[in-house]
């Protein structure tokens, strides 16, 4: 059992509060990764959880047991950083063994346990090469064995991909991917990207300014996302949002006003007033199909071969942007029918609080 | 000590830091305090064999008056000033132009260019010393501060070289296409570009040479005799000769002769330490 | 300079680019030449003759060189460069040292930091008349010193067993000011991560150091070689100001042996000075071309 | 016309001794002035070599002896024969006229010497009831009386070397005599000579007992004086211009005793150091005329009076009246009745074998059981210099 | 008339090949991209249409002058650094001003042309600020001013959108494309990313190992792409390549054999023996509707919310990526029935030429 539990975790560098407050599970097992704007201490809290950064207050546990102040040696984890942090003056093999020859074990124990890990991560014709030597990717399975080795409880990973260009992007990600599959370890993992995040977690969560948005599988985040900070950051492109006027309706349903004054009728209730509506690209319809249909000018499309991006500015000078199939023909100055469905819109108070999250796959 | 930040440590580590710290401080510049506290020791002390002990009173305005009044030092650190200040300004100039060339100039004979400011950097410059000492008798520059800034300038010019080349290397090379895309004349891109970019490098670089130049002692005894000329390493050390058994005063003209230095290094510090490693550790 | 020549020369503007770096150079190298290269060759021709500054020189050869070889003072100012070469090496760990006590953030470290860098700052004479001062048989501080742990009083400076030593521990001090900075810098460069990952990797204290740190400070370590090596052979002033050489030439160096023999009161072989000038030069190249191999190589791979 | 005069009395007596003398020497001959540069004592030494090759002065500071030799040989001094001619300066300065002579001709003009013998204190000696020495013997018991006392006998400072040699042109000129010593200096005796061998024995008899002051070479001579003033030594063997700084340190005249140094060898002819300072003209001088005024002047009784009134050092012109000062009384009949006057051994002997030599006397004052090493050194220094 | 032609032009460095011949022609007004993995020389040969770097042989020319010999400054031309190139130490309006003031022009001049410069980019308000001082896109916007105000028939860029965040990019994508339509200029772009030059290119040029592969319009190239490395190249994620094995069929048509045994009806003759079958994710649809049917093992699925893309392995073990709506809902593990259009599939012979480009939009 290596589940990662944090209680009330804070940080404060100096005066600054920097976590204010984080309660977390990680299960055993899982694959969490923390998303978040640059700077809102998803770094931070990984640390604290790796031990390099004391916790100001709160209790941390793995495994069930009280880490709080353990040493960062001797939590049972492993680290694999942003830079990779791989020691330039030794070889792919010295880097991997490191670990276990500073903590005392034998010669044999390490070529041993650097032996499979370098063939898991197929770097055996490699384990001679100094770090300089070898491609980003390369570099990264070397940090990841390092890691391995330990045989750690859990995995901590910041940000390791975002050194790397697109296509070995993708390939790392499946790798890791792999990765977890095969160790069935808990890996706790930062990334900027959330389309990554997505891609990869069992479980996201969310940060924003040292507090925890919405914890939830990525599929929870992106069609029931809690607040609209969530719904701006989970989806590329963004959630279109615009500024409606809703009133209670029968059925316990919501009345919207749209931008332009079409109406349209949405299941839930406890909206009224002045909201947001949120509808993402992919919901709203370039063919005028859907319970609605708004009218708005092409101001630029984007054709992507597989998709077509669409930004259309509606009559009261609003834009939303739609996603059309790869052959979609339309041209900017064009006149566009959007169609939207109504299962799909979200509605956010005053205070970003979503009332009503439309969702199809219900 | 290093790898654990002191931060990180347990109370009594930190406290007992705190406390090794003006210790070791003390302990590194004894001979320094030694020194400062002879200064300020009245003569009766060195006499009555009070040499380290509490100084029985505070002479330091006499032995420094004594210093400027019987002794020539004032026109010594004037002449320093007059062979640093203009030997700074020369070497600086003219190693932003040379250092500007092989930074961005791609021509044959580059490198090995390069490379011989760098080995004459590191010349033991004793082999220098007989030919520039005729050429410069020869020249009428003998005994002059001109002769010694010539010289300074010429020599110092091999490390700033080293130095403004390794700066200039470092700034995007794209600021110079791109005034070229835009029809700027090298030596505008120069001028205009490059020049006001350089003005970190040129302080650093500043203050580093005035503390290599004002130091410099061979020199000083080489191609100056006279004491209109004299630069204050050299007349201090020929003080020391009339100041026999007189330690404060030796010591009150060692920190004379310190302070200009030691001055500049304080006021300059981030520039000087930048200069130090830039011109050392990118070489 | 270049914007003297008029704009409108389709000649300069055609080969502006080909032109531009020597325009740009001519001055340093002119001063370059005149200063540092001819005199090197010079020298060299100066070595093979006999001069006394005064008359003609006169052609003997490589005499100079064969007295040298014979010449009792040239071994042992030889064995006293090569015990400055290896003990001024010292400062290197020492100034390490030194960087890794002072590489914390505590209030007020900078200053620490720059109080410690004072000793290189300061003139080498004013630090040979200090280091003088604190020598002093009868009231210099180390001698008090001694006297009170040894009973017995050691005049650094007169004998010839301990003379060469005293001068060098005055040259280790501003040195290593010297190397602690550039350490210090190097501390500076040091990928934080990586002392954390090897912190997680349980590396702890001197093994930390050793296996980790020490082996980035590469760069730093060999700076620091060669800027000693070069202060090391160069070792004028501190002899000068010290002891002159003495007590009757036992802590004679090559550059103050040279220094002497053409232009003291009791020199004025000009010829002969220039021989040991370029035995000295020699030595040095060997260093010189060190550090050019090594400045090629990181230029080639930029 | 307007001269130029380079020289080093840079030290504040000397200094003022040369500005008297030239605002008296303007006075007389309101016609010409004088433009004077005045050069640090020990960079002078080197200085000289570059003016005088490259923009010589009218007038320069030298010394006498072997000293002035490499400067008339390489044609740089002028012969001022006629100035000595015109103003009967042979009979006025005779007892220095030899030392001023290269190739029968006169090169310069000598205006100042001073006496060298042994310092001691009066006091001490009353107390440990010495007799000032006549002889070598008598300087041992003395020697040994004042060591018993817990007084080291001999104070001295040989960093910079010369001070030893103020003892070796000593032992010598009495072990073996002034003919000896000359020959010895110019080069002609081998240092392996066993009479030379003999000097270092007599000069062994004082270091291997420690009769000299420990760490000597660590200090120079000035800081030995303490040493003498405090008591812990008795005796200096020194120029007279030490005197000063005895009195400086806070010694009494009547404390200061004067002896001339004992005798060694019986019989042999009394000869003494005297250390000759002048002035010269260049060759490259461009008023030659007003200068030889200037040395003329300089040579005149009257002045060379009240110059060494000044500098505290004895007048060369025999025809100038005694001093006052006792020490140089006592100096101004020793150096009259004096059989030969040696300039000083980094005088007579040539400056590299001087500089060997005087290192050799170091080193042998501290580690006496080198003398062999030593002196076959400098005999092979010897053989090169003098080839 | 500024067009742009490049005859066989060559580069070498020393020994070293990097332009191979590169024949090229860029219209008047046109928006070109070039893209090319890294390293595949597009901004060597940018900066030979620049002038800054020689060309070795082969010959240039802009709006019908020969340029191959003509210095930067002469060529007409304006170039926007991947850096930015801005001197730090200038405002944003000695920025823009500065090329003209250093060729002679008036003070007038440069004000006037320098305000047109700054409105149209919307830089007035920091005109008096450092570069320093700008964010991101502004700088961006201050290079592109120094541009402009030279009046180049010419507009070269490399790369300047790399540095940028995303969110930036996507803004700053559209200010370029706008910009274009402004100025009508002619305009060279060197870029990484092939997404992003789908979006704003008129004509893409894809360059590998110093030479042109595929010249044409995004959609062409999407579309039609002449051999396996566009067809490779151009899209994400990657079109799936399957060996297949060819044999004419009846009215000039190609019967296709799947791994599997599936066969498959193809338009278009001139296909035989082994062949590498091309289809895009998006036109494998994974609810088992196409003109074929494969069935395969879901290996992995990656849920990104707007769609899903299913890696399958088939039954020979070669794996395909089908891109599914949002709301699919297989599992990794899960039988997928792929169904396959026939007319969106390519064929490539054994020398990786294109011998039949399917395309739904014809
Ligand atoms: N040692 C420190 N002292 C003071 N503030 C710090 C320290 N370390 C981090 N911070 C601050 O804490 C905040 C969170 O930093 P953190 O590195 O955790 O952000 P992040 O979410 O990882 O951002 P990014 O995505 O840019 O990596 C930042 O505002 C940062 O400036
Ligand atoms: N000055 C040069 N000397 C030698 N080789 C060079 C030089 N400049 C570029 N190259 C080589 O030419 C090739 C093409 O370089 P170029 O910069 O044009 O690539 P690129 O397509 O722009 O790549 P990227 O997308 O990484 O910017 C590279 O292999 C590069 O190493
Ligand atoms: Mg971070
Ligand atoms: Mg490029």
């Amino acid at each position: 059992m290596a589940d990662v539990r944090l209680h009330d975790v804070k940080k404060q560098f100096g005066a600054l509060s920097i976590i204010k407050g984080v309660d977390l599970e990680v299960r055993d097992g899982e694959f969490c990764v923390f998303v978040g704007p640059s700077g809102c201490g998803k770094s931070t809290l990984l640390r604290m959880i790796a031990g390099l950064e004391d916790i100001t207050s709160g209790a941390l546990s793995i495994g069930g047991r009280d880490m709080t102040t353990v040493g960062p040696s001797e939590r049972g984890v492993a680290m694999v950083f942003q830079s990779y942090a791989l020691y330039p003056h030794m070889t792919v093999a010295e880097n991997i063994g490191f670990g276990l020859r500073m903590t005392g074990h034998s010669k044999q124990t390490i070529a041993e346990r650097t032996a499979v890990a370098a063939r898991m991560l197929q770097l055996e014709p490699m384990l001679q090469r100094k770090p300089g030597q070898l491609s980003g990717g390369q570099r990264q399975r070397v940090a990841i064995g390092r890691a391995i080795v330990r045989n750690p409880d859990v995995f901590l990973f910041d940000e390791p991909l975002s050194n790397l260009d697109a296509a070995l992007r993708v390939q790392m990600r499946g790798e890791l991917s792999k990765l977890h599959h095969d160790l069935k370890a808990t890996m706790i993992y930062v990334m900027h990207d959330q389309v990554e995040a997505m891609t990869m977690a069992d479980k996201i969560v969310v940060l924003s300014a040292g507090k925890i948005e919405q914890v939830g599988t990525p599929l929870e985040l992106y069609h029931r996302p809690n607040n609209l900070f969530v719904a701006g950051f989970i989806g590329s492109p963004k959630m279109n949002f615009l500024k409606v006027t809703a009133a209670p309706a029968d059925d316990g349903a919501t009345n919207v006003t749209l931008p332009g004054g079409v109406s349209l009728t949405v299941a839930g209730g406890g909206a009224a007033g002045d909201m947001t509506l949120g509808l993402r690209p992919e919901h709203i319809d370039a063919t005028g199909k859907g319970d609605v249909v708004i009218e708005g000018k092409v101001r630029l499309a984007e054709y992507l071969g597989s998709e077509t991006l669409f930004f259309v500015t509606l009559a009261d000078g609003s834009e939303v942007a739609a996603k059309a199939d790869g052959l979609a023909s339309a041209k900017p100055g064009d006149t566009l029918r959007l169609g939207i469905n109504a299962k799909a819109c979200h509605l956010f108070n005053k205070d970003g609080i979503a009332v009503i999250n439309g969702d199809l796959s219900r | 000590m290093f790898p654990t930040p002191i931060e990180k440590s347990p109370r009594t580590i930190r406290i007992a830091y705190k406390i090794a710290l003006p210790i070791a401080l003390v302990l590194w510049l004894l001979p320094l305090i030694g020194v400062a506290i002879t200064s300020v020791r009245p003569a009766g002390d060195l006499a009555a064999g009070n040499y380290f002990g509490i100084p029985s009173g505070f002479a330091g305005i006499e032995n420094y008056t004594a210093v400027f009044r019987d002794s020539p030092i004032g026109l010594y650190i004037l002449n320093s000033f007059k062979v640093t200040i203009p030997t700074v300004i020369g070497a600086v100039a003219l190693s932003c132009l040379t250092g500007f060339a092989l930074a961005v100039y791609k021509f044959k004979g580059n490198l090995i260019l390069f490379f011989l400011f760098v080995a004459g950097n590191f010349i033991p410059f004793q082999i220098l010393m007989v030919p520039v000492r005729d050429m410069t008798l020869r020249a009428g520059l003998y005994d002059t501060t001109l002769g010694l800034v010539l010289f300074h300038v010429a020599f110092q010019t091999g490390f700033c070289t080293l130095f403004m080349r390794n700066f200039i290397k470092g700034l995007p090379f794209a600021l110079i296409e791109s005034a070229r895309v835009e029809g700027v004349s090298e030596w505008r891109i120069f001028r205009y570009v490059v020049l006001p970019l350089m003005r970190p490098a040129i302080a650093a670089l500043s203050v580093l040479v005035f503390t290599f130049v004002w130091n410099d002692y061979f020199w000083a005894t080489v191609l100056v005799q006279g004491q209109h000329a004299m630069p204050v390493t050299a007349g201090l050390y020929s003080l020391n000769g009339q100041w026999v058994a007189a330690w404060h005063l030796v010591s009150a003209g060692s920190i004379v002769a310190a302070l200009p230095p030691v001055a500049t290094f304080f006021l300059m510090q981030r520039h000087f330490i930048a200069g130090l490693t830039l011109g050392a550790t990118k070489g | 300079m270049s914007n003297t020549v008029s704009p409108s020369s389709s000649f300069w503007k055609k080969n502006q680019q080909k032109l531009a770096p020597w325009l740009f150079l001519a001055p340093g190298i002119l001063m370059f030449v005149i200063y540092v290269l001819v005199p090197i060759v010079q020298s060299i021709w100066i070595s093979f003759h006999d001069w006394d500054g005064l008359g003609e020189k006169v052609w003997i050869g490589l005499g100079n060189y064969v007295e040298l070889l014979d010449d009792d003072t040239f071994y042992v100012a030889l064995k006293n460069n090569l015990i400055w070469l290896v003990l001024y090496l010292l400062s290197i760990p020492a100034g390490l040292a030194v960087a890794l006590f002072l590489n914390q953030t505590v209030t007020g470290i900078r200053l620490y930091k720059s109080l410690f860098f004072f000793p290189f700052v300061i003139s080498q004479v004013v630090v040979g008349l200090m280091f003088t001062w604190f020598y002093a048989p009868d009231f210099g501080l180390f001698s008090k010193l001694m006297e009170w742990v040894t009973g017995e009083q050691i005049a650094v400076l007169a004998d010839e067993r301990y003379v060469t030593y005293g001068i060098i521990v005055a040259g280790l001090w501003p040195q290593t000011a010297y190397c602690m900075i550039l350490y210090l810098t190097g501390l500076n460069t040091i990928n934080p991560e990586q002392v954390e990952a090897a912190r997680m990797d349980g590396a702890k204290g001197f093994r930390l150091l050793w296996n980790i740190i020490l082996p980035q400070l590469g760069p730093a370590t060999f700076i620091a070689m060669v800027v000693t090596v070069i202060g090391s052979l160069r070792s004028f002033d501190l002899v000068s100001v010290m002891t002159a050489g003495g007590p009757y030439g036992s802590s004679q160096v090559l550059s103050y042996f040279m220094y002497e023999q053409a232009l003291s009161e009791y020199g004025f072989r000009m010829g002969y000075g220039a021989a040991i000038a370029v035995v000295l030069f020699l030595i040095m190249m060997v260093f010189i071309s060190l550090f050019i191999v090594r400045m090629l190589r990181q230029e080639r791979s930029a | 016309g307007e001269i130029t005069i380079n020289s080093d009395h840079s030290d504040p007596v000397p200094k003022k001794a040369m500005e008297e003398l030239i605002a008296d020497f303007q006075k007389a001959n309101p016609d010409v002035t004088v433009k004077w540069n005045n050069f640090d004592h020990e960079g002078y030494k080197s200085a000289i070599r570059n003016f005088l090759t490259a923009d010589a002065p009218d007038v320069v500071a030298w010394y006498a002896g072997n000293r002035m030799a490499p400067f008339v040989k390489a044609g740089l001094f002028e012969d001022v024969t006629d100035v000595w001619t015109a103003n009967g300066l042979d009979e006025q300065l005779k007892s220095s006229a030899p030392s001023m002579t290269i190739d029968g001709k006169k090169w310069g003009m000598p205006y100042t010497y001073y006496q060298w013998g042994i310092y001691y204190r009066k006091d001490i000696f009353a107390e440990q009831g010495i007799t000032p020495p006549k002889t070598w013997a008598e300087l041992l018991a003395a020697s040994e009386k004042l060591k018993a006392a817990g007084v080291t006998p001999f104070t001295i400072g040989t960093k910079a070397l010369w001070p030893t040699a103020g003892w070796f042109d000593y032992l010598d000129l009495r072990v073996n005599g002034y003919e000896f010593h000359m020959d010895l200096t110019a080069g002609k005796i081998p240092y392996t000579d066993p009479r030379v061998k003999t000097v270092f024995e007599k000069w062994g008899e004082l270091v291997k007992a420690d009769y000299f002051i420990a760490n000597h070479a660590a200090i120079d001579w000035q800081d030995a004086v303490p040493q003498l003033v405090q008591g812990k030594a008795a005796m200096y063997l020194m120029g007279n211009f030490a005197v000063a700084t005895f009195k400086d340190g806070g010694l009494k005249e009547e404390q200061i005793g004067f002896l001339q140094f004992p005798e060694i060898t019986p019989g042999i002819p009394v000869a003494e150091e005297a250390p000759t300072d002048t002035f010269h003209i260049p060759s490259g001088a461009k008023n030659k005329e007003d200068a030889k005024k200037f040395l003329a002047y300089l040579a005149s009784p009257a002045v060379q009076a009240k110059m060494n009134a000044t500098l505290g050092q004895l007048p060369v012109n025999n025809t100038t009246q005694k001093p006052k000062d006792v020490f140089l009384d006592a100096g101004f009949t020793i150096l009259s009745n004096a059989h030969g006057l040696a300039q000083f051994y980094d005088r007579d002997a040539q400056a590299e074998m001087a500089k060997a030599g005087m290192e050799g006397f170091q080193e042998f004052m501290v580690k006496p059981d080198n003398l062999d090493r030593i002196l076959e050194r400098l005999e092979k220094i010897r053989a090169r210099v003098y080839k």
